[in-house]
């Protein structure tokens, strides 16, 4: 039971933060490789919140939320809207260059010591039984953040004017426009959403684990999910997370902990060389002349 | 092109080399004074910047001043090679100092043995080449050390433990880490424990939990953990989320006294060789001052490291006379004996062929929920070191 | 490519193979005489740590070559290049430690695993292309470290394996004025090669499929065989880079070969300008002086050792922003800024170019 | 013997059948023009003779099956074509781009090519020679060094149907070769194609949408519809033919 519980709350960790890559790709067909750093930048930013409103946990991490927000929208206007039309991989390679600022700017403005945001805000993580297993508070937290997430965003999608446009932006990006979809508001949503979810999975995370920079790398191990999913698929980020998470914790089981730092990638490998564009992504169009 | 870069940064560092005095001793260090490591490193090098600061402002040794220049590698072995390079050659320092990750040591080894500069570790754990036979010109500081370190830990389970040892290890996936839990389990063995999980935890892991439950499943009673401080304790939270409520034993890393108290876990055990600051010896109360004078950003209770650094270049130049050369400097660290004012269990003293000490004295602390605070659980326990 | 063009005035060509000369005009051989003549005096006038800094861009400069040969020419994305040149350093020093090999057999072996890796990593880039490729060679670097540091655990190198002074002959390579000029040798070959390359045959099908795979097929251009030509030609490469570089600073470990090395060599092509090879040999230079020159900056401020600790964040940083300002506003990189430069002095005073000509 | 023969070609997108059927062949220095409204799947037909879409049926050359070969196979076999936007290389100059469509043609091999060996710079110069007669051939001279990129449209047009003839092919596809060009380099074009046609003997592929130039310079007709094949035969008859009317012309000529 111990085992799923484990594998339910990386599934849920690797889920939350690759539907931040796949909401960016999807609706601008770019590759948030910062998408790692924006998610650490939330969790030093619910630093700072919590030691301005430290009686109320609670407006400390919805204050550090909408701050996240806010960043992601400011790093589309400033930033990746200058690489609109200019070829995708330099904007990919924008965001790894963004990746590389923020590191730099985190540790020069809270340093590289090791935080504990938990403990800044007075939150104790308890240990909750469920089924002949154990959970942490902040886990189960994670649990039930990333189904709400990705429920909300399903039915945004789905029904809301501004979801409906941003897959209509994703879809025909040209054909959007000339309905008189302002495609520079949508991707600012698209990288404010983006950054929300991120500021989500790495605020929890560092409520269960403390922080520090290595979160980073926490980022880029959500990858290989969201891409074994598809890129442009949320119910593949999803499965994707699930098979990820699930591969890593049964290998640190049964085979050797050692490979579940590599084995991510093998998946990730085997399933680009059977299925590039992933489970439920979308195929690319054959080349026309 | 090339030339002309080459040539504008040729102008750049010789105006730096120029800047550095000629009438003082150069001592040069590279450490991870940022980067992912920097939390381990950072303070203790700026403990050893304070002590030196101060030396310098009562007057310096044999009345002249020290010239301690700060390189970062980021804990980088490429730029700690560099920065060792330059050291030696540029800035020709007489004494140079690690303090990073395991990783840096063999490039700057490379560089003092180039060089025949002597070279303390004054951070991160001693090599090999401290102990007797000692390599002649490798010395070390530090509280840490390999085997030692396991030999004291394992020495204090078996002395506190009432029932059969059924010992759990955690490492992290590093090689010096990997080298020394491997090590703590063949000591277990011949202890009468029995190690029931040996954990390798690589180090961007999102979830420790998954390791944690294959602790608690082989049924340990006791955990021990000697790898950096976040895999230590994210082991151990690991652990109590799944309800485990054995004994945990870990190293007392710089961080040990601030997350002790954080924890506030009785049964999590640190075993270390400096005194914590809540001993409140007056050398703590020393060192405390001066890092509020220099208005230091880290905690001050991090420092001792850097300070013993101090204590010990301190006394070696002193040694080595003005002028001093390496071979002098050496020469001097080789024969030396530092009082350490109870920073450690006794005095750190260096012979011919022993650059790591000749007794190595381990102390025990734990959370006390009743009293509220920190307590001994074992007074300095010595050590021969052979 | 080199130009097509004839350069100074009162210079014509009078048969094909002259076109194909990489040196045409007299001016052309003074300028490189003297540019060699003052890259052979810099170890006798430089302290050893220029030289030594002198070394890491050669080291650099052959990485980022290969990476442009890859990326800037061929059009394959790699974010795995630090995996191949740890392969190359794991090479040499498993050779070294576990059979005693020389360095004229450990670097001819790197180069040959870097091929063979190359191989196996360029297979994905038959179906993938753009971001999926970059993805999959970034697990290259995974693997690759994963394996490393299992053989150093393994064999109880902890703190990295340690490797000899290589020797040539007599000659014991350990003194930095013969690394700076075997290094030199070596980059200077790398460059050598891929000029050769790209004024071939090969160097030609490789702009193609950059520019087109379709049309590049249509043309008869076998588009798999020589994507995985440029794999291997540049992994192979950069492994000897990674061999030389264990060699040079002695050492191999696990921890010298970040993620963020690959992103640098990635940088290095960036900054330098996509598809030239000058380009690769600037950013090379950049990107491996600008520590140094922000260390050197900050010695400036008042109170400077008071910001020892923020150095690598001012590093770390300043690069972001450096990457940022030139992938926004100077896509063309150094090699733009240069080529703008030079034409600005060679018609001076007119300001307009005449027909934009073949010059690159 | 036919060069080129097409039985029964067809190609499906997902569900949708683009093409259905089409059967032709073409004769040795024979000019053959595929004509047909937008979206009749001309270039589906040439793409699928050059193995860039994996249609059904068979497509034989000079005998020999080539259906399911790969492109640059294809190619290789003396298969060349043009496309509809030129489609060059812009980083490299006209001369370059002709050298690159010679890749099959030059024999050297990577290992040389790092030192530069003699038998490269010799193969090199062979082929240059080899460019600067189809330089010639095209009237290209002014441009041989000038980057693609800086040409305008109508002379890359030119160049590209320059670089597929440097391929020295048997067939030469050509995809809406006069689109974009003004009326003096539609004139140099056909005096190209019959040049071709009568000096090289090659035959060609012709997509075209000017009926004067069809109906003044081809051999044969072939006029498709919604991927089907309507009409085939001389320029004279096919172009009075009321079912090619009532399909293309009258549609295409508002």
């Amino acid at each position: 039971m111990q085992l799923a519980i484990n594998i339910a709350v990386l599934a849920a960790i690797y889920a939350l933060i690759a539907c931040g890559y796949v909401l960016i790709y999807r609706v601008s067909r770019v590759l948030n490789l910062a998408h790692g750093e924006l998610m650490m930048l939330s969790a030093y930013l619910l630093l700072t919140t919590a030691s301005l409103f430290s009686k109320n946990p609670l407006i400390a991490i919805a204050a550090a939320i909408f701050l996240s927000l806010c960043v992601g929208v400011l790093v589309y206007l400033f930033l990746m809207r200058r690489m609109t039309g200019e070829m995708v991989l330099a904007a990919v390679l924008t965001t790894v260059a963004l990746g590389v600022l923020l590191r730099g700017l985190v540790v020069l403005v809270w340093s590289a010591q090791q935080q504990n945001p938990a403990q800044a805000l007075g939150w104790v993580n308890y240990s909750i039984p469920v089924f002949g297993g154990r959970i942490s508070a902040a886990g189960a937290a994670l649990i039930i953040t990333t189904a709400l997430v990705y429920a909300g965003l399903f039915l945004f999608l789905r029904f809301s004017r501004y979801g409906i446009r941003m897959r209509a932006a994703g879809q025909n990006p040209l054909l959007a426009a000339q309905r008189g979809i302002s495609l520079h508001a949508i991707y600012a949503l698209a990288w404010g959403l983006s950054t929300l979810t991120g500021a989500l999975a790495g605020i929890l995370i560092s409520l269960d684990s403390g922080l520090d920079s290595t979160m980073v790398l926490i980022g880029l191990k959500a990858f290989p999910a969201a891409l074994v999913g598809g890129l442009d698929s949320l119910v593949g980020a999803l499965i994707g997370s699930l098979i990820i998470a699930a591969a890593e914790v049964l290998m640190i089981y049964y085979v050797d902990a050692l490979l579940s730092d590599v084995v991510p990638f093998l998946v990730l490998i085997l399933m680009l060389v059977v299925r590039p564009w992933g489970l439920f992504g979308t195929r690319e169009e054959l080349d026309r002349v | 092109m090339l030339k002309r870069s080459l040539i504008v940064t040729a102008a750049l560092v010789g105006l730096t080399g120029a800047a550095t005095a000629q009438d003082s001793y150069n001592i040069g260090l590279t450490g991870a004074l940022t980067g992912p490591a920097a939390g381990t490193y950072a303070p203790a090098v700026d403990g050893l910047r304070i002590y030196i600061d101060k030396v310098n402002a009562a007057g310096g040794v044999n009345g002249k001043k020290i010239n301690l220049i700060l390189l970062d590698d980021s804990a980088q072995p490429a730029r700690a090679a560099a920065n060792a390079t330059r050291l030696v050659t540029d800035d020709k320092v007489v004494l140079l100092l690690n303090a990073s990750l395991s990783s840096t040591y063999a490039p700057v080894v490379g560089e003092s043995q180039k060089a025949n500069v002597p070279l303390i570790f004054a951070s991160s754990v001693c090599p090999k080449d401290v102990y007797p036979p000692a390599n002649a010109l490798q010395f070390c500081t530090t509280a840490f050390a390999a085997n030692y370190d396991s030999r004291a830990v394992l020495d204090f389970v078996k002395a506190t433990a009432k029932e059969p040892v059924k010992l759990g290890l955690s490492a992290m996936a590093i090689p010096i880490s990997r080298g020394e839990i491997d090590y703590a389990e063949e000591l277990s063995k011949t202890l009468g424990m029995t190690p029931v999980s040996k954990q390798i935890i690589p180090p961007p892991t999102p979830d420790y939990t998954p390791f944690a439950t294959l602790i608690k499943d082989a049924g340990a009673n006791w955990t021990y953990s000697w790898a950096p401080w976040v895999t230590q304790v994210r082991t151990l939270e690991g652990l109590r989320r799944l309800g485990w409520t054995g004994d945990y034993v870990a190293w007392a890393h710089l961080e040990a006294e601030n997350e002790l108290a954080r924890l506030k876990d009785g049964k999590f055990f640190v075993v270390g060789a400096n005194s914590l600051f809540q001993d409140d010896l007056p050398i703590h109360n020393e060192i405390a001052a001066a890092a509020k004078a220099a208005k230091s950003q880290y905690p001050v209770n991090q420092m001792t490291e850097g300070w013993i650094a101090g204590m010990v270049i301190e006394a070696a130049l002193k040694g080595a006379g003005w002028p001093a050369n390496a071979e002098k400097v050496t020469a001097s660290l080789s024969n030396l004996k530092v009082d350490l004012k109870g920073l450690r269990g006794g005095e750190l003293q260096w012979t011919k062929d022993n650059h790591f000490r000749t007794k190595q004295y381990y102390r025990v602390y734990r959370w006390d929920e009743a009293k509220g605070a920190i307590v001994r659980v074992r007074d300095w326990a010595p050590f021969d070191v052979k | 490519m080199s130009s097509r063009e004839p350069r100074a005035s009162g210079y014509f060509r009078s048969s094909y193979d002259q076109g194909l000369r990489l040196i045409e005009t007299r001016m052309q051989w003074t300028a490189l005489m003297l540019f060699l003549a003052a890259l052979g005096t810099f170890p006798f006038i430089a302290t050893s740590f220029q030289l030594d800094l002198a070394c890491q861009v050669f080291l650099a400069a052959i990485g980022s070559i290969a990476l442009m040969l890859l990326t800037g020419y061929a059009g394959q994305v790699s974010l795995g290049h630090a995996g191949l040149i740890a392969a190359g350093a794991f090479t040499a020093g498993i050779l070294f430690k576990e059979f005693g090999a020389a360095f004229w057999i450990t670097i001819p072996a790197a180069a040959v695993v870097g091929a063979l890796i190359g191989l196996i990593f360029g297979l994905p880039s038959l179906r993938l292309r753009g971001l999926y490729l970059a993805v999959s060679t970034l697990a290259l670097h995974f693997i690759v470290v994963y394996l490393g540091g299992e053989y150093e655990t393994k064999r109880g190198f902890s703190t990295g394996i340690m490797i000899d002074a290589p020797r040539i002959g007599d000659l014991l390579i350990r003194d930095r004025k013969i690394w700076y000029f075997v290094l030199l040798a070596f980059a200077a070959v790398s460059l050598l090669i891929s000029l050769n390359l790209l004024r071939s045959r090969t160097g030609r099908a490789w702009a193609a499929i950059r520019s087109h795979e379709t049309i590049a097929e249509a043309l008869g251009i076998g588009v798999p065989a020589h994507k995985l030509l440029a794999f291997v030609i540049s992994s192979s490469m950069t492994a000897v880079a990674g061999a030389l570089f264990a060699y040079y600073r002695g050492f191999v470990s696990v921890e010298a070969f970040s993620l963020f090395l690959s992103i640098q060599y990635v940088a290095m092509i960036i900054i330098g300008g996509m598809g030239s090879l000058l380009g690769a040999i600037l950013g090379a230079i950049f990107v491996t002086l600008l520590p140094y020159m922000i260390e050197y900056a900050v010695g400036f401020l008042p109170n400077a050792r008071s910001y020892a600790g923020m150095l690598a964040a001012f590093n770390y940083a300043a690069f972001g922003i450096v990457m940022i300002l030139f992938l926004v506003f100077e896509p063309q990189g150094l090699v733009g800024i240069w080529r703008r430069v030079q034409n600005y002095f060679l018609l001076w005073p007119f300001k307009q170019k005449p027909l934009g000509g073949s010059r690159k | 013997m036919a060069e080129l023969e097409i039985e029964k070609l067809t190609l499906r997108f997902g569900g949708l059948t683009v093409l259905s059927g089409v059967s032709f062949a073409v004769d040795k220095a024979e000019l053959f023009a595929l004509i047909g409204p937008n979206g009749a799947g001309k270039t589906s037909v040439l793409n699928c003779i050059s193995g860039l879409y994996p249609g059904e049926g068979a497509i034989r050359f000079r005998g020999q099956n080539i259906s399911g070969l790969s492109a640059h196979h294809i190619a290789r076999l003396g298969i060349a074509r043009t496309f509809q936007h030129g489609e060059l290389f812009p980083h490299m100059t006209v001369a370059e781009n002709l050298l690159t469509g010679r890749h099959a043609r030059i024999r050297t091999n990577p290992l040389k090519e790092m030192f530069f060996s003699r038998s490269v710079r010799r193969e090199e110069v062979t082929h240059r020679e080899a460019v600067e007669k189809i330089i010639d051939f095209i009237e290209l001279e002014r441009y041989r060094n000038v980057q693609v990129a800086n040409l305008p449209f109508g002379i890359q047009k030119i160049v590209g149907f320059a670089r597929a003839l440097a391929m020295e092919p048997a067939i030469l596809l050509l995809d809406e070769p006069s689109a974009g060009l003004n009326r003096d380099e539609r004139e140099d074009l056909a005096r190209f194609i019959l040049r071709i046609k009568h000096e090289l003997g090659i035959a060609m592929i012709w997509i075209e949408h000017d009926m004067q130039m069809v109906a003044d310079l081809s051999d044969r007709l072939h006029v498709l519809e919604y991927g089907r094949s309507v009409a085939e035969g001389s320029p004279d008859t096919v172009l009075k033919d009321p079912r090619v009317i009532s399909a293309y012309l009258g549609r295409a000529t508002i």
